[in-house]
């Protein structure tokens, strides 16, 4: 039936029924996807990411994972990462970042910082209230608001928390091993000196005598 | 009495009509004075008919309806002659348009 | 005669709910009597009018206004609901106190006149459209005697006040000195001059089968039931039917709205003749379009719809005014259900839209009516109406339309 | 001043008085004098619409209800829409000097606005000096009957005593439109 | 700026400004009307650029993929995807099966999201408030919700790497995508019903920037665009990149080559795309999604340069790149589609009413991420 007003009437039928149906037929009440944000938080995803943040393990200042080594600073495409080194009392350079900043006003997101890091010290947050009401200070995140516990990580990215786990565990391991085995092989580098040694007192007895 | 007051007030419209057509240079303003006059013409039609011995006979309204009518095809074609001038002569100033030569 | 059987008087009066609105203004016209005793001055007969008259002039505006406030959030929130989200609910319960919201807004921004544009004609050009916008309301029956002037020549006044509207939309375009807003004026003024037509035809259509120009009395024409309880509103008729969707789109054009805004068309002239306009007089317009919308669909209801006739004859204990303001309402729904759905005319097919289809459509209508009229309104008058409307209607959709567009004859080719 | 407040009250008010249309009246003579005065044509304009408005509410003072709303819809939605479109389509251009001696005479425009008021104010003297002096004046006018012109009354007049004058005046209209058009219509640049 | 030229007809220039309200984007056009129909357009853009091929000279390779994303922020997972073409093809890397299916069906759901999306935006230019514009963002939202849970991020998704994809499907993200692709149908039938039948859209859309395919091909078009006009090119099926020579898909084409057409063309190509996705959730292998090979910092591609090219939903999409060994590309050059359809847009538009060249940008779908780069 497509007499000249039919098309316009197919469509007005359409809205119509989107507009009782929101009312009276339950799966037209789901259409109605505006979530009230105050009051309904978003559920976001598991794999879902904003802003970077640093792991530590146990206790901030000692169990911190990053060693300053500048990679995340230098791959990061948008340049937003800041790191100074840590020095000791005297001076010389210590394997921890004094001062680490994210301007997040400048980073995007893009986690090229997380995949680049050797030391699985840098995350992928999911927090999205981080809007302020100045430009600049409040948005450059110092290294005390960027550390975060493992645990936390493990509540955000389970299943990414559980395999950065395992590996660490594995590395640990590995170097374990590796140093069991470094120590046995000096043992036995030590054993086989001093057997060669005694073994030259044995022999130099009878020439001296 | 009250009759020659309606009049009188017709007449001032009138020749405020006749000033505009006279006085101004303006295709358009001749035809808003010639307007203002056709108005005073059917405000006597009216006057006339209020104050006349059998009222119901009507002929002053019939004349002011149709004297209307009139008058806005007037004005249609008025001003198309007018929009005519303008894209011939690209004014509408009444002291150009002299060329009406044989 | 003292205040406490004033008092004792309102509860009757609300026994009786059909002509409440009539006790209530005899009632208001004894109070005033009774605070002239009581100021010791008998009270002339003129205040007593006057006082009536104001009255009626409060209870008009006081609805209208009420009734703009109220569409203004209703509106946003059936247009949301028709798009699958809320609408309006943060201020008051269910978004009502939105328009207390958007009414502070608009008096608290700042009015910009542009530098070079015509302060006065700009001025003016908000109070031109509001004033016929708020005189259109008197001549509407909204109850049994209940019509504020009864005009004999009710539609007539109707069209003569509505043309003033075309004139303030055209101070508004020229006044502002822009671009976009000349355009708009232009495209605003051709649309309600084409649109005005067909409008005024469909109007008279009904005043010749009614007999007479007044409202109450077109409405009158419209009482009674056919076989019981089919009531026989002008809209249930071939001719009437047809008369009244050529009227409804007619006002739809008229107050610029739906498939016709093309004045304001955001996506072309971002606001047309408005765009110069902020704060109040801002507010002006968009009350002037509000109140004329409602104005002229009310004249919609007394002409097609049977005014204050209840549709079914169990149902007249509803009293007769609640039934015009249910009308209205129904109709301002479908405003903007009509609003949600359809997009904007081309102003080439919009004029062509007036001039080829929707006049023809009204000689139809009327040659239809004609023949209803005098094939004694009964079968054999609606089969002939009937033909009479429904030829045209097909003949014209498709020369006029369908031969050039249309979705069916489209191929397309699909390659591995 | 409670008596001063009672004998005001008192007053027939509801009785309109006979001059009550001088207001209409007023108005309609401002705006056409405004309308002729003014420079800004659009100005101009608007008053003449102001004018015929109230032109339109002096009929229907008079008791010519029916006219009083055919003028106001015919003059103000149609006519008054006319003159706006034809001045913003006839934008004036500059008024080039013409090499007529007579014409760019430096007081050239005030005698011709001077001549022009003569000739106006000589037909107002007489209009009035018609209205008010000739014999016919003096004649008994009959009272103002409190004639209402009924639309119907109107409406049968208009078909059975005038129906000739309606069909022409109906195909001098159709004429006059078709004529409007072709006129004002752009001949297509070849 | 009325000026009178010719005969007297007074053209008014317009210019529909970079703040307007549907030009999709900081997009000008300078128009000069006579009354209503235009007679002179010229489009004016940059306003969005943003500098990304010089920029990318100074990073590593991969340091410009996340980049990509705001090319055509519409659809950002086929950025990257024509990106790591490229680079793979310059440097010859092998991308492991299941990773070849992943991407196609990431990149056909955004190809599902954006046609989505031009179905909304074309009513709103066309004054319909918004309602199709709200119906197809409820459906486009799924499919971004669906992105998210996979990448992280609903549209800047950064997600392709060379050789592979960054991370695998998360569990039960597969039964998820395949149920919600089974109601997407349904959807596109409720759109047709709503705007395919409406006289008013169709009195606005047929006969309007009509684009012959001679005249395309010369203007150098590519997808829906084209193939409205009749041109069977689809680099889909020329090319037959990734896995597409597995899967069988139509590829529809129209007639007339006017706004219609190319309305309705997305409308199919949305329907040949959801076949599409059917056959790879059926044929989806386990295995490893990245190429180990690929090292991701200090990567280094050989001397040489290449063009790679993919079927974007708005068009061919290329990259061609010239390495010269070191760890930033030498130059980086990217073929946008959307600013290739625009070089035509006066030609549709001269002689048309100021309304139809909305309707005429509109139906081009053009990205301005894109267009200035």
């Amino acid at each position: 039936m497509n007499f000249p007003g039919s098309g316009i009437f197919k469509g007005m039928v359409v809205s119509a029924i989107n507009l009782f149906g929101s009312y009276f037929d339950r799966a037209h009440a789901k259409r109605l996807i505006t979530e009230q944000y105050p009051e309904e938080r978003p559920t976001l995803p598991e794999a879902s990411r904003s802003f970077p943040f640093l792991v530590f393990d146990g206790d901030p200042e000692k169990g911190i994972r990053c060693v300053a080594c500048k990679i995340c600073e230098k791959e990061c495409p948008p340049q937003c990462i800041l790191i100074e080194q840590d020095r000791d009392e005297n001076g010389k350079l210590l394997r921890r970042p004094k001062v680490f900043n994210i301007d997040i006003s400048v980073c995007m997101g893009c986690q090229i910082c997380v995949e680049s890091c050797p030391f699985e010290s840098i995350r992928m947050d999911n927090i999205y209230e981080v809007s302020s009401y100045d430009r600049f200070d409040s948005l450059v995140l110092p290294k005390e608001k960027l550390l975060k516990s493992n645990e936390y990580y493990h509540s955000i990215h389970p299943t990414e928390a559980a395999e950065t786990d395992a590996r660490i565990e594995a590395a640990r391991l590995k170097k374990e091993a590796a140093a069991k085995a470094a120590a046995q092989k000096m043992a036995a580098a030590k054993a086989a000196a001093e057997a060669k040694a005694a073994a030259e007192q044995s022999s130099q007895p009878e020439s001296q005598a | 009495m009250m009759l020659q007051v309606i009049l009188a007030i017709s007449a001032v419209l009138f020749c405020f009509g006749l000033l505009a057509t006279l006085t101004r240079s303006n295709a358009i303003m001749v035809l808003i004075g010639i307007e203002l006059m056709l108005g005073a013409g059917n405000l006597n039609f009216i006057a006339f008919w209020k104050f006349s011995t059998h009222p119901e006979l009507l002929t002053g309204i019939m004349f002011a309806i149709f004297s209307i009518a009139l008058a806005a095809a007037e004005a249609a074609v008025g001003l198309a002659i007018v929009i005519q001038v303008h894209r011939r002569l690209r004014s509408v100033n009444v002291n150009r348009a002299t060329q009406l030569k044989g | 005669m003292n205040f406490i059987d004033l008092l004792k008087r309102i509860p009757e009066i609300c026994k009786t709910p059909e002509t409440l609105p009539l006790e209530g203004k005899k009632l208001i016209l004894d109070f005033v009597t009774w605070l002239g005793s009581l100021v010791g001055i008998a009270v002339p007969p003129w205040v007593l009018t006057l006082v009536n008259i104001l009255v009626v002039i409060v209870a008009i505006i006081a609805v209208f206004l009420i009734m703009f406030a109220l569409m203004s959030v209703w509106e946003r929130k059936i247009l949301a609901r028709a798009q699958n989200r809320y609408g309006p609910n943060r201020v008051g319960p269910w978004g009502l106190f939105q328009p207390v919201a958007d009414g502070i807004k608009m008096l608290t921004k700042e009015d910009i006149v542009p530098r070079n544009a015509d302060k006065v004609v700009h001025f003016i050009a908000p109070i031109v459209m509001l004033v016929p916008a708020l005189i259109l309301p008197v001549l509407l029956p909204y109850g049994r005697g209940m019509v504020a002037i009864d005009l004999s020549v009710g539609i007539l006044f109707f069209f003569a006040v509505g043309a003033g509207s075309e004139v303030a939309i055209f101070l508004a375009g020229w006044s502002s000195r822009n671009k976009y807003s000349i355009l708009g004026a232009m495209r605003a003024i051709a649309q309600m001059i084409s649109y005005e037509l067909p409008l005024v035809m469909s109007a008279v259509i009904v005043a010749l089968v009614a007999g007479t120009l007044s409202p109450t009395g077109i409405v009158e024409a419209q009482g009674g039931y056919q076989f019981g309880f089919f009531p026989n509103w002008f809209v249930f008729t071939p001719w009437g039917f047809v008369a009244c969707v050529l009227f409804y789109f007619s006002a739809l054009a008229e107050s610029n709205r739906s498939p016709f805004d093309l004045p304001e068309g955001e996506s072309e002239l971002v606001a047309g003749h408005l765009t110069e306009y902020s704060g109040f007089k801002y507010a002006l317009f968009f009350m002037a379009e509000y109140v004329g919308m409602f104005a002229i669909n009310g004249l919609l209801v007394t002409l097609f719809l049977g005014g204050y006739q209840a549709p079914l004859p169990f149902l007249t204990f509803i009293p007769s005014w609640c039934w015009f303001f249910i009308k209205l309402a129904f109709l301002a729904f479908s405003l903007v259900w009509v609003r949600a759905t359809m997009p904007r005319f081309r102003i080439d097919q919009m004029m062509q839209f007036a001039w080829k289809f929707m006049l023809p459509m009204s000689f139809a209508a009327l040659f239809s009516a004609a023949a209803w009229h005098y094939a004694g309104r009964g079968l054999l008058g609606w089969g002939i109406s009937a033909v009479l409307v429904a030829i045209p209607y097909f003949a014209l959709g498709y020369f006029c339309f369908t031969r050039h567009h249309s979705a069916d004859n489209r191929r397309y080719l699909f390659s591995e | 001043m409670h008596e001063l407040f009672q004998k005001i009250i008192a007053l027939p008010w509801d009785q309109a008085p006979q001059w009550l249309f001088l207001i209409p009246a007023f108005v309609m003579l401002m705006g056409a004098a405004a309308a002729v005065m003014l420079r800004n044509l659009i100005h101009c304009a608007l008053c003449l619409t102001l004018s015929f408005i109230a032109l339109g509410v002096l009929f229907m003072a008079l008791g010519a209800e029916f006219v009083g709303f055919v003028q106001l819809l015919v003059y103000v939605g149609a006519v008054a829409m006319l003159i706006l479109f034809a001045i913003l389509l006839t934008p004036a251009g500059e008024v080039a000097a013409s090499n007529n001696p007579l014409r760019n005479f430096k007081f050239s425009r005030a005698f011709a606005a001077a001549g022009g008021a003569t000739v106006a104010l000589l037909v107002l003297v007489s209009l009035l000096g018609a209205i008010f002096f000739s014999p016919h004046a003096r004649a008994v006018v009959p009272p103002a009957q409190a004639a209402i012109a009924p639309v119907k009354a109107i409406g049968e007049n208009l078909l059975n005593h005038t129906l000739l004058p309606l069909q022409a005046t109906a195909i001098l209209l159709t004429a006059a439109l078709i004529g409007a058009a072709l006129l004002a219509k752009e001949e297509k640049k070849s | 700026m009325t000026e009178a030229d010719g005969a007297g007809a007074q053209t008014l220039d317009v210019s529909l400004g970079p703040q307007h309200p549907s030009t999709h984007g900081v997009f000008r056009m300078n128009v000069r009307m006579d009354g209503e129909t235009v007679v002179k357009l010229q489009p004016v853009f940059g306003y969005l650029h943003r500098n990304h091929e010089k920029l990318a000279e100074g990073k590593s390779w991969l340091g410009s993929m996340p980049f990509t994303d705001r090319l055509d922020y519409i659809c950002p997972i086929t950025n990257n995807w024509g990106y790591a073409l490229a680079v793979e093809k310059l440097a010859g890397i092998e991308v492991p099966d299941r990773a070849e299916y992943i991407r196609v069906i990431v990149g056909e759901m955004t190809r599902i999201q954006n046609h989505t999306a031009f179905l909304g935006f074309i009513l709103g230019d066309m004054g319909a408030w918004g309602s199709a514009l709200m119906y197809a963002f409820r459906e486009r939202e799924k499919i971004l919700d669906l992105f998210e849970g996979l990448t992280g991020a609903r549209m800047m998704a950064n997600y392709m790497r060379f050789g592979g994809v960054r991370c695998d499907l998360p569990a039960g993200w597969l039964e998820k995508a395949r149920a919600y692709i089974e109601t997407y149908p349904a959807f596109l039938d409720e759109m047709e019903k709503f705007l395919t039948g409406n006289e008013i859209l169709l009195s606005r859309l047929q006969g309007v920037g009509v684009m012959s395919a001679e005249r395309a091909i010369n203007g150098g078009l590519s997808g829906p665009v084209l193939r409205a006009s009749g041109v069977d090119y689809d680099i889909r099926k020329v090319d037959g990149y990734g896995v597409y020579p597995r899967l069988k898909f139509r590829v529809p084409r129209g007639t007339v080559g006017d706004c219609f057409d190319r309305f309705m063309l997305r409308i199919l190509e949305i329907r040949e795309s959801i076949q599409i996705l059917q056959q790879a959730f059926a044929q989806i292998p386990q295995g490893p999604i990245l190429n180990p090979a690929v090292k991701t910092r200090g990567f280094k591609p050989p001397v040489g340069e290449a063009y790679g090219r993919i079927e974007g939903p708005k068009g061919e999409l290329g990259f061609h790149l010239v390495s010269d060994g070191g760890e930033k590309p030498y130059r980086y050059h990217i073929r946008p589609p959307s600013l290739i359809n625009l070089t035509l847009l006066e030609e549709m538009c001269v002689g048309t009413k100021i309304a139809d060249v909305m309707v005429i940008l509109g139906s081009i779908d053009i990205v301005l991420g894109e267009v200035d780069r």
